[in-house]
């Protein structure tokens, strides 16, 4: 097994690579940007090292600083987490050069898979059913607009590099076309240093489902089940589930047998996801694949009971997989919510600043996966995801409760945070029935954000509340600034304030 | 003591016993047990409900959060109440548009002088690797927008419609 | 359904108690004395009232003033957690006549079983195996000396109101009786107000492990497997797993339905635990019954997949339990870990005091079920537990190495706590081959602690970290000081100090 | 600068140059990146490796958590260590036993005068609803030593063994 693992990541998945780490004796090293000097990944590393400066490209994105860190310090392996170099074939191959694993898959399956063209045309060959639309990047508006013609509106145009909905674009209607070509492109190039785009038709209301896969190089390869990530805002997963709410076996083996068959095509190994769009005749289209691990990987766990994590480094290091696909059993209902700084009141725009104050939620059933300490600051460099909620039930409808019940314990102070929208989703009737699809949510919001603000009999009291706790905390801290500077600490309760003020009087 | 308190817009009159811990909102009766827990944060009791409750700063009043709701609020000093200078005008009409963080306009999308709609988008800023569309809070005439390529602080002004 | 439950306790079990009640829609209600106006319980309740001074005498076991805050909040049931009143008759009395339902047994089923010499006839009569000694209480000195030198030495003096140990004494030769005599009947009448005791033949190295019953009021009673709490510090718990290390398939059936036999021939229903010693040769002997929720009803909860405390409200709500002896699967593993307030490097003193900061676990297979916060004050009233941590693992071996990573990123200041003792425990190969029994620990400990001051190589470099952090800190408040009061926030770079200071000489 | 420091007992002499993050510990050179991230907790690497360090006041100096040890530090002033007053006798010899935390002396088992063996019980106090026997830290004679049923509060001695 490995002895040291180089984590060419930050946030929240390094840390849940390190803990991977820890709990198999393997030392967690750590890189971090000049921004990241005290983010918890760090603090939770065995060692850790300096790659440059904040701005990704200068640091995160750096191969050649990370190979001389691995080489440093003496590093056997490297799990490149999600984003960043994680589905760039040269990090691969730059592992393999400097004689590091790379824990994912070889370069070549990479790109084989990797490439959203390059993947549809390997899943035409294993016969995997496809959404219809043109799987080679298009050169002009004018191409552009002829095939979306052909195809009939509304078409989506999606980046060739993408992932995370960046590069993608809805198109209405042949008028839109021309904004939705520009944006897509510029938006593109931004993210990914690569501006190609390619068309596809655009279903009504399809559920995004995605399949995680995980193959040794013993030539096995198994599904572990199904995620259901339909609640998405612009194009962005913001709730994962496993099970879908949907799922019956016979769809489960037939979507998994499709996604080991594609695997199998590409030589893949290590764990990776299959996401298909299925529609509400229970048809499966295949979207593309993501050749690491996911960012809602943890519902797979909860379900599965199988450390993905540990899984990927075991495989990596050579060893086979310790289960069949007949040993797999999904137990109860597991459902992630992903907290960002962001203010869902000002149109999601990211909130950074430095958290004063914070309180997770505990107790049955709840796992939290977060990069962010009190005390850290949120920077403006990377994306804004402070962590992700997880609750698992023995149902469905226990896991929502769950999941409520702990948004509702969560609580940060310093920085916005979408947590309350997820009160209003985790009580919409029409997510507790699963009548979910791709679009629900952007259609959904408006009402979403209303309700969290309509005046009810309970807001009443709500509203005194925040007066009285305004009032208290006002009239402490002018007690305070009175006692002329010196630092008191927070009284422990109103009477006890009352009788200093009665002193103060008498 | 009673003290005039602006929250989310409206005013009410608050008045406290502490030490009974008996306290009237615009007349109504409650019985409030405060208790300071965590650094701004508080266990508040009315009536024997139970609500936790955060206090941030928040320009020159609070931002109080509890039960997934958010509540801005001003203390108006009681002294200066009753020397009659609590009231600070309301901006009408004109609006100005507020950059909530640093980033970069990639693209405009209205000039100064042109009529909008509310909701039209004005500009196309980029912040923490997204894009997003700054719209028009309001139907008017662009008086000022950013320029393009142009890198902005949180605060700065985006555009005003007038 | 209950529409609001009161729950008559405090700490970790009330906070627990109140998720339960959060997630089945019921409003929990908590009831607080003086000194805990502040604490989680009564901030996680939906409604709370005080009941009085800080001891618990005038608080937490007054039923009067319980029974006026349930009729005045409108409660329809009450839940009394472990310790306090959990298992005494006369407070699921007192909620019968008001009406209120006692989330618990009924009141004779408890008295059946929860006087020890009461419970070892019901168990001789529904031919359970005991361990050799007098289940009567023994009047005098003189008559547990004869009664001793019959069973021979070492006997265990043993108080009939007892549990947690406490009037508990190992008596290891004839002249140690008249001082632990005196010791456990002043004890025992200090802690229960009943100072009668009994004797036991003491077992050599037996286990101590438990089955977990639960019965409805339509007759059904199951096991939900079995939790071995061997580790024990002078006869108090300290970790607990599901399952045995040392279980088998046909001997948790035999266990289980011993104590299913027992539960049935007292009338028993709702949750509740049969202990047990086993010893070396797997045989199984009969301790007593606690007719209440256990403190470390998580590890059954974590390898069952079941809510004990939605299954108690719902069983005491008088519905029929959702699933029957067979539907009960155990998958892998948990293990528990008591978080207290207390310094074993000074012979366990509690340790109250202020919480001043705080970094919890988290990730994937860990529970933490706490009852206290950053800046909370954990007083000298009551049982110094904090919390505890679980860790689920598909293993044994997974869940200890899972649970020692946890207490690693487990940190807290202010107090002193245990949790260095528990990553001792969790590497120590005689635990880790699961070789233990109740004195292992108190046998051990000497050993433990040495281990966790031994200096290694890796020793020098902690001092050395702790050297330099210590002048950090230092240089850091001289500096402040030197500001002339003004608050200055924590720097976040040793280089931004240095620059600062840089400046400063310059 | 350099500054003499003690760690649990041992005295240490150490260097820093904070703008190159070097430091040097009794002349092992190591170098050195602090970093405070909550209150009282500092992030911290030395030559790489990662050490979470916690810092509490600890009488005039400095309790410090890493790793599951504890140390106990003192800063030496370097003026007054010039001065050359920075020395605190070691008491040896004579044992005093400290209550740790509030609680009633509910039993004595030796009295002054009486010789004791190392770990034998000298008195049994009762706090936070546990007795606990306090034993003897050496073998010796018990100088002093609390009464019965005396309430004692945190730092008061208990008993006394020359």
């Amino acid at each position: 097994m490995f002895k040291k693992i180089l984590i060419a990541n930050r946030g929240e998945i390094a840390v849940r690579i390190a803990r991977a780490c820890r709990e198999m004796g393997i030392v967690p090293v750590a890189v971090f940007s000049d921004a990241d000097r005290a983010s918890l990944h760090v603090r939770m590393a065995g060692q850790a090292y300096p790659i440059g400066a904040a701005p990704s490209r200068e640091s995160y994105l750096r191969i050649d600083k990370l190979m001389d860190v691995a080489r440093r310090a003496g590093c056997d392996a490297l799990h490149p987490g999600y984003g960043f170099l994680a589905e760039n074939p040269d990090l691969a191959r730059a592992c393999a050069e400097n004689g590091i694993a790379f824990i994912g898959p070889s370069p070549d399956a990479m790109e084989r898979l990797g490439s959203k063209t390059a993947a549809r045309q390997l899943a035409a060959r294993a016969g995997v059913p496809m959404v219809p639309g043109v799987a080679d990047p298009i050169e002009k508006l004018q191409d552009a607009e002829r095939i979306a013609q052909g195809l009939g509106y509304p078409v989506l145009l999606k980046a060739v590099a993408g992932g995370g909905g960046k590069g993608m674009r809805l198109v209405a209607a042949a008028q839109q076309m021309p904004a939705a070509w520009r944006d897509a492109v510029s938006e593109a190039l931004n993210a990914f240093g690569d501006g190609r785009v390619y068309l596809e038709r655009y279903l009504d209301r399809p559920r995004h489902i995605e399949i995680q896969i995980l193959g040794d190089r013993h030539g096995h390869i198994v599904y572990l089940g199904e995620r259901e990530c339909s609640v998405q805002r612009r194009h962005q997963k913001v709730i994962e589930e496993s099970p879908s709410p949907v799922m019956k076996p016979e769809l489960r083996r037939a979507m998994g047998e499709a996604a080991v068959q594609l695997a199998r095509e590409a030589g893949y190994t290590n764990a990776g996801t299959v996401e298909f769009l299925v529609d509400d005749a229970r048809n499966f289209y295949f979207l593309e694949v993501n050749t690491r691990l996911q960012v809602e990987h943890p519902v797979t766990e909860m379900v599965t009971g199988l450390d993905l994590v540990k899984l990927q480094i075991r495989v990596a290091a050579g060893k086979a997989l310790p289960f069949a696909q007949g040993d797999v059993v999904l137990s109860g209902h597991a459902i992630e919510c992903r907290l960002y700084a962001e203010d869902p009141a000002n149109n999601f725009f990211p909130s950074p600043g430095t958290i004063l104050s914070r309180r997770v939620p505990g107790g049955p059933g709840i796992r939290l996966d977060e990069g962010v300490y009190e005390g850290f600051t949120v920077s403006t460099e990377y994306d804004p995801l402070l962590g992700k909620l997880i609750a698992w039930g023995s149902t469905r409808d226990e896991a929502i409760t769950r999941l409520e019940r702990a948004v509702a314990e969560y609580s940060i102070t310093g920085i916005k945070t979408n947590a309350a929208l997820f009160l209003e989703i985790l009580r919409d009737p029409q997510f507790i029935r699963g009548e979910i699809y791709t679009r629900w949510l952007d259609e959904r919001l408006p009402l979403l954000l209303a309700n969290g603000k309509k005046t009810g009999a309970s807001d009443v009291s709500a509203e005194d509340a925040a007066i009285l706790t305004a009032l208290f905390h006002q009239l402490g801290l002018n007690r305070a600034a009175h006692a002329n500077g010196a630092h008191r600490e927070s009284e422990s309760r109103w009477k006890r304030e009352a009788r200093l003020e009665q002193v103060d009087r008498g | 003591m009673t003290y005039e308190i602006l929250i989310n817009g409206t005013k009410r009159s608050v008045a406290w016993d502490s030490a009974s811990m008996a306290a009237s909102i615009d007349g109504r009766k409650i019985h409030a047990d405060v208790a300071a827990t965590s650094s701004g944060a508080y266990s508040v009791l009315l009536d024997g409900r139970v609500f936790e409750v955060t206090v941030e700063k928040d320009g020159d009043g609070w931002l109080l959060r509890t039960e997934g709701r958010e509540f801005h609020v001003r203390i108006a000093d009681p002294r200066s109440l009753r020397r009659g200078r609590d009231g600070s005008v309301e901006m009408e009409g004109r609006q100005q548009i507020i950059a909530p963080m640093p980033g970069k306009i990639v693209r405009l999308l209205a000039a100064p002088g042109q009529k909008v709609e509310l909701g039209q988008g004005l500009l196309v800023i980029e912040a923490m690797k997204m894009q997003n569309e700054i719209r028009s809070p309001k139907s008017g005439t662009v008086e000022r927008v950013a320029r393009e390529g142009q890198t902005v602080t949180a605060g700065e002004i985006l555009a005003v419609v007038v």
